[in-house]
């Protein structure tokens, strides 16, 4: 059993990760950047220590510091949530040669699943489906002949990337050469590796991943799939299980290639394998993510396991006793990630600060976020802010309660796509459960909100108004009898 | 005199036009009678418009007021800020950071003829890359920043000259 | 489908039920006295009538004016929640006679379970085992030495009651005809019916309910059980599902008992048949509650089903297609009942205002309130605020799940039992299941506030001192350089 | 002079000892450092009280302070409370309703002897009796309420008399 686990993250994934630390009766320890420092992850924890950097997201970025609070918090454990060091090799070996348990998988496995063209020769070495692909090993000129002779359309992106950073779809081969240039340069600034790949780009295609989790030994099981599809700038803003319209067969050999790539792998911990599924009912390895998920909760919801709750007994050398039998998939669950954004000008991020926060209660609705009334929302982290999950027998009363929900959240002070996704909760083609990765730009127009109409636009401004100190004046203090207008404000 | 108020671009006025026996207000030519529950002070409140009930949470920040109103959130500009994008309508021909950021590529150069819409340059901020387009047509006067460095927020970037009609 | 309903009920459950109706798109019609005109169910609905009454509870109680709300806002439905008017079959009769539909049982199946005496009656004439008793049908001398025939200890307590008023054991036969007589007049008093009513009083018993649900054509599928031994003052304030320790074979009797009874009954709705089990394993009929109870989330999570959802869609028509192959019972669910009270005074209710009202939230873990900040505590509605209902693989887990829960919620401005409740979920017997209806009095020395450490006790005044302006001034607004303590204020 | 705060039915003193570099503080006989992390004004704010943090959401209700601090809840009484109480123990042989109810049953009669503790009354509030018990020995000196009669909060029930010693 741990004693005492630090959480080398901020937000709302660190709160989760106290959350179930607290349940379970082991001490917390919090890091923070001084502008983090009102923060509720700081509150939450049992401990919490200042990092110096002088831009924020380092301070969560340095391996040293890290170490050094490990240390003076008495952590035996680090737990390193998603972004930051989640997927860093370097970072694990340096945890365990620091001798703390790094809540995650094996520095190799890492290494190993963290470039993409490693990875894509495992899967295949396993026996897994990839589509047609080339990597650079030469000049960029090699590249390109060898990426048109695969055929187009072609997706490119960085050997070393993620996230869709460095990411196009290519159509033609005269548009080849000076994408494939751009995309190189990406790579290097982002991934300091400016190798770049080709494969196959798939029209209307689906993301699939499947959770699974293994203890290291080679014992792994999958806590199904989870589709991904409903996209904005290559980010998941929606995510849900199980996926619809999905064959049980396909589903049971998806989940089964993930397990066995995992297997192999003598993969350790949670980790998710993630596909690419056409429309003709093929699918492809895409790549495995080594570390606890964004959109977990809805395989949590849909299992009834506490997915930290598993690392942390695994990482603390408890037995997995986990099961395949033993792990149902039970209702639907839906995630939708609340972003500090402006969809109406392509998803811009938005700044401010968070002046009331009503998140959504009741049966079968979750709110995962690590926000607090004051809480400034800067350009200086990511603009998730937080996450609405919910689970109900169907998909139809899933979606039905997260439509709720989401009108129910109130969330006042910075721009955010709430409204936006809310939208897409109420479009036909999403409710009909069907989806690909280009659902949001192809449907853009259908999910542009409605021109008010003139009832409303006066309502939203008078609520707006009344609620200004100089404009009630106006409106309630006048020169009539005091009594006649008492009642207006109590 | 009215008062200004912004939303989704477009400018209303609202007016006073009586307080008894109930407050009834103008908002452009729509006539709104208007009763509100007390709430205890605080967000949320209900108000009732032409009979219409509206649960309403609100919140002002500087010359914002940010409202949540029967389930959807809006972003109201108030008087000030009206008077500011008023003036600033006059200043478009500076191109200005809404946010900290790097530039990753400029995507115009010195002395172009821009249309309104058109790609300025490529900045990123909040780990996104935003392409800053042009306000209106013009011809690109100065341009204040480089490729691979960073600016704070209000930072002039470009510079357009109006173009001779 | 219904088009709208009318709540005719306050607080929390008109929220729960509200919530429910706008995943299903009906609209809602909330009901208010004066006094209420500032809660959340007030404004959480889409319509809201003000009801008139010199004492706030009779407005929720007044069935012409709950009517006539009923033909203003055009309601289709009425929903009575639990308490009130819930188990009245009287207003049951009156709704259908308005042409509107009663979201509950048949007022005769009502008015036939809301009669101890002939509820028993039935039961016996159906095969469920019922505990020795008698009831007053003559004198009061005549009752007391029929009651002395059963033996002791006796349970006396009012035919007409519920809710433990005018409930008393009686150990002796001395003391017999003096409580006979209270229990007599406090039974006169509040349900103007003196009969009284005793039976064998079991030692340690527990109380298991079944959640059932019938269509009112004699199709009835149980919910599995609720464990609610955990009371205080005759009211429960925990509640599980499943029953700890409880067999299997035991546990499919007495859901079968409960089935039985209901389908006999042709009982429509959601309902719950309480039993009482002795340590013997020996399960005797108490009584059938023909509404929603209180606890229902329990059942809710371990169900994964929405019981408003399919009361709702039973009363709009739709045909009841629940089986009972299609109900598991999966993982461990617990509620606390969060009161407005003194647990060390003798459980005293306590009135204020909300000040601070934190939720706790994350996985496994619902908050089903009726609360905001401002929102005034009185003595003229019932002491629950709110509910608390966690679910987890485990009782273990779900547990512990509810110890971090508790300790999360933040409620200022009234006296509740909260720390009270999280004493209970630290008691080892308590979390080994060993319970009974007298856990609380038996165990209450275990569940007093260990006395504060001075450290911790200096914590909690410096921490309430530091927040009043007037102590932070002398502290903070000193004759030194203003520099040297100015990061104390920010 | 000490601030005095009351918890648990008991009194205790804080004083100021020193401001820097630190706030140091008394609570009758420990000694306090004290170190508060700014909040942004608003609850939760963290509090280091000689080296141990603690996380504390307070609300202020006229006299009383609720703390929430480290998971549990508390009400503190602020000077003036203490003052009034230190007044009403003078005063209290006065029973007076704490909440509004109804008279259910008189438990005392006129001139009986009474201790600590010894049922007075019991009442009907919020659906639950409560039994008024006698705050300290004494006589019955008078009954102001009936049985099945309700009352006001701060309402006079019984008037008792101190016995002499």
């Amino acid at each position: 059993m741990l004693k005492n686990v630090l959480i080398a993250n901020r937000g709302e994934i660190a709160c989760r990760i106290i959350r179930t630390l607290k349940e379970m009766g082991i001490a917390s320890t919090a890091v923070y950047h001084f502008a983090d420092r009102g923060a509720p992850h700081v509150a939450a924890a049992d401990h919490a220590i200042e990092l110096t950097a002088l831009v924020p997201t380092a301070a969560y970025l340095d391996t040293a510091q890290l170490l050094a609070a490990a240390r003076t918090a008495g952590a035996d454990a680090i737990h390193p949530g998603y972004g930051f060091l989640a997927e860093n090799a370097v970072f694990a070996a340096a945890v365990e040669a620091a001798g703390l348990v790094f809540i995650g998988p094996q520095p190799e496995v890492i290494r190993l699943m963290g470039d993409k063209i490693l990875a894509r020769e495992f899967a295949v070495a396993q026996g897994l489906p990839v589509a047609p692909s080339c990597q650079q090993d030469g000049t960029l000129a090699e590249f390109v002949a060898q990426a048109s002779a695969i055929g187009f359309p072609l997706l490119i992106k960085a050997a070393a990337g993620g996230g869709g950073k460095g990411m196009s779809i290519v159509r033609s081969a005269e548009e080849l050469p000076a994408r494939a240039s751009t995309a190189s340069s990406e790579a290097l600034r982002y991934f300091a590796d400016g190798r770049v790949y080709a494969e196959r780009y798939i029209e209307r295609p689906r993301h699939i991943e499947v959770q699974i989790f293994g203890d290291g030994q080679g014992h792994v099981v999958h806590l199904f799939e989870r589709e991904c599809s409903v996209q904005r700038r290559f980010q998941k803003i929606i995510e849900e299980s199980p996926a619809p319209n999905l064959p049980v067969a396909l589903r049971d050999r998806i989940c089964a290639a993930a397990v066995q790539l995992a297997a192999a792998a003598g993969y350790r911990n949670a980790g998710t394998v993630e596909f690419i599924l056409a429309p003709d009912g093929e699918f492809y390895f895409l790549e495995m993510n080594t570390r606890l998920q964004v959109e977990h909760p809805v395989t949590e919801f849909v299992t009834g396991l506490d997915l930290v709750e598993l690392q942390l007994r695994l990482a603390g050398g408890e037995a997995c006793t986990l099961q395949q039998r033993d792990i149902a998939q039970t209702g639907h669950a839906f995630e939708c990630r609340i972003c500090a954004e402006q969809p109406e000008h392509d998803f811009r991020p938005a700044t401010g600060r968070v002046a009331i926060l009503e998140p959504p209660q009741g049966p079968g609705v979750r709110f995962d976020g690590g926000l607090r009334v004051g809480l400034p929302v800067t350009a200086a982290f990511d603009s998730m802010l937080a996450k609405l999950i919910t689970h109900a027998p169907t998909r139809a009363e899933s979606a039905a309660r997260m439509r709720a929900a989401l009108a129910e959240l109130v969330l006042l002070g910075v721009d955010h796509n709430v409204d936006y996704l809310g939208r897409i909760f109420a479009h036909p083609e999403f409710l009909a459960g069907r989806l690909h990765t280009g659902f949001v730009v192809e449907q853009a127009e259908q999910l542009v909100a409605e021109p008010l109409t003139p009832a409303v636009r006066a309502a939203v401004l008078l609520a707006a108004v009344l609620g200004t100190d100089e404009f009630s004046r106006l409106a309630y203090e006048c020169p009539e009898p005091h009594a006649s207008i008492g009642h207006w404000r109590n | 005199m009215p008062t200004l108020l912004t939303l989704d671009g477009t400018t209303s006025e609202v007016d006073i036009i009586g307080r008894r026996p109930q407050l009834n207000l103008r908002v452009d030519d729509l006539h709104c009678r208007v009763e509100e529950l007390p709430s205890g002070g605080a967000s949320p409140c209900d108000i009732t418009i032409n009979g219409q009930r509206h649960r309403v949470w609100r919140a002002r920040e500087g010359d914002r007021i940010h409202v949540h109103l029967d389930g959807r959130s809006y972003s109201v500009g108030y008087q000030e800020a009206v008077r500011a994008a008023a003036q600033s309508g006059h200043a478009s021909n500076e191109i200005r950071a809404e946010m900290p950021g790097m530039v990753v590529e400029l995507r115009a150069a010195l002395g172009d003829d821009v249309a309104a819409g058109d790609p300025l340059l490529v900045i990123e901020s909040m780990k996104m890359q935003i392409t800053v387009t042009a306000p209106r047509a013009g011809v690109i006067e100065s341009i204040h920043v480089e490729p691979n460095t960073s600016f704070q927020k209000g930072t002039l970037l470009v510079l357009l000259r109006a173009v001779v009609e």
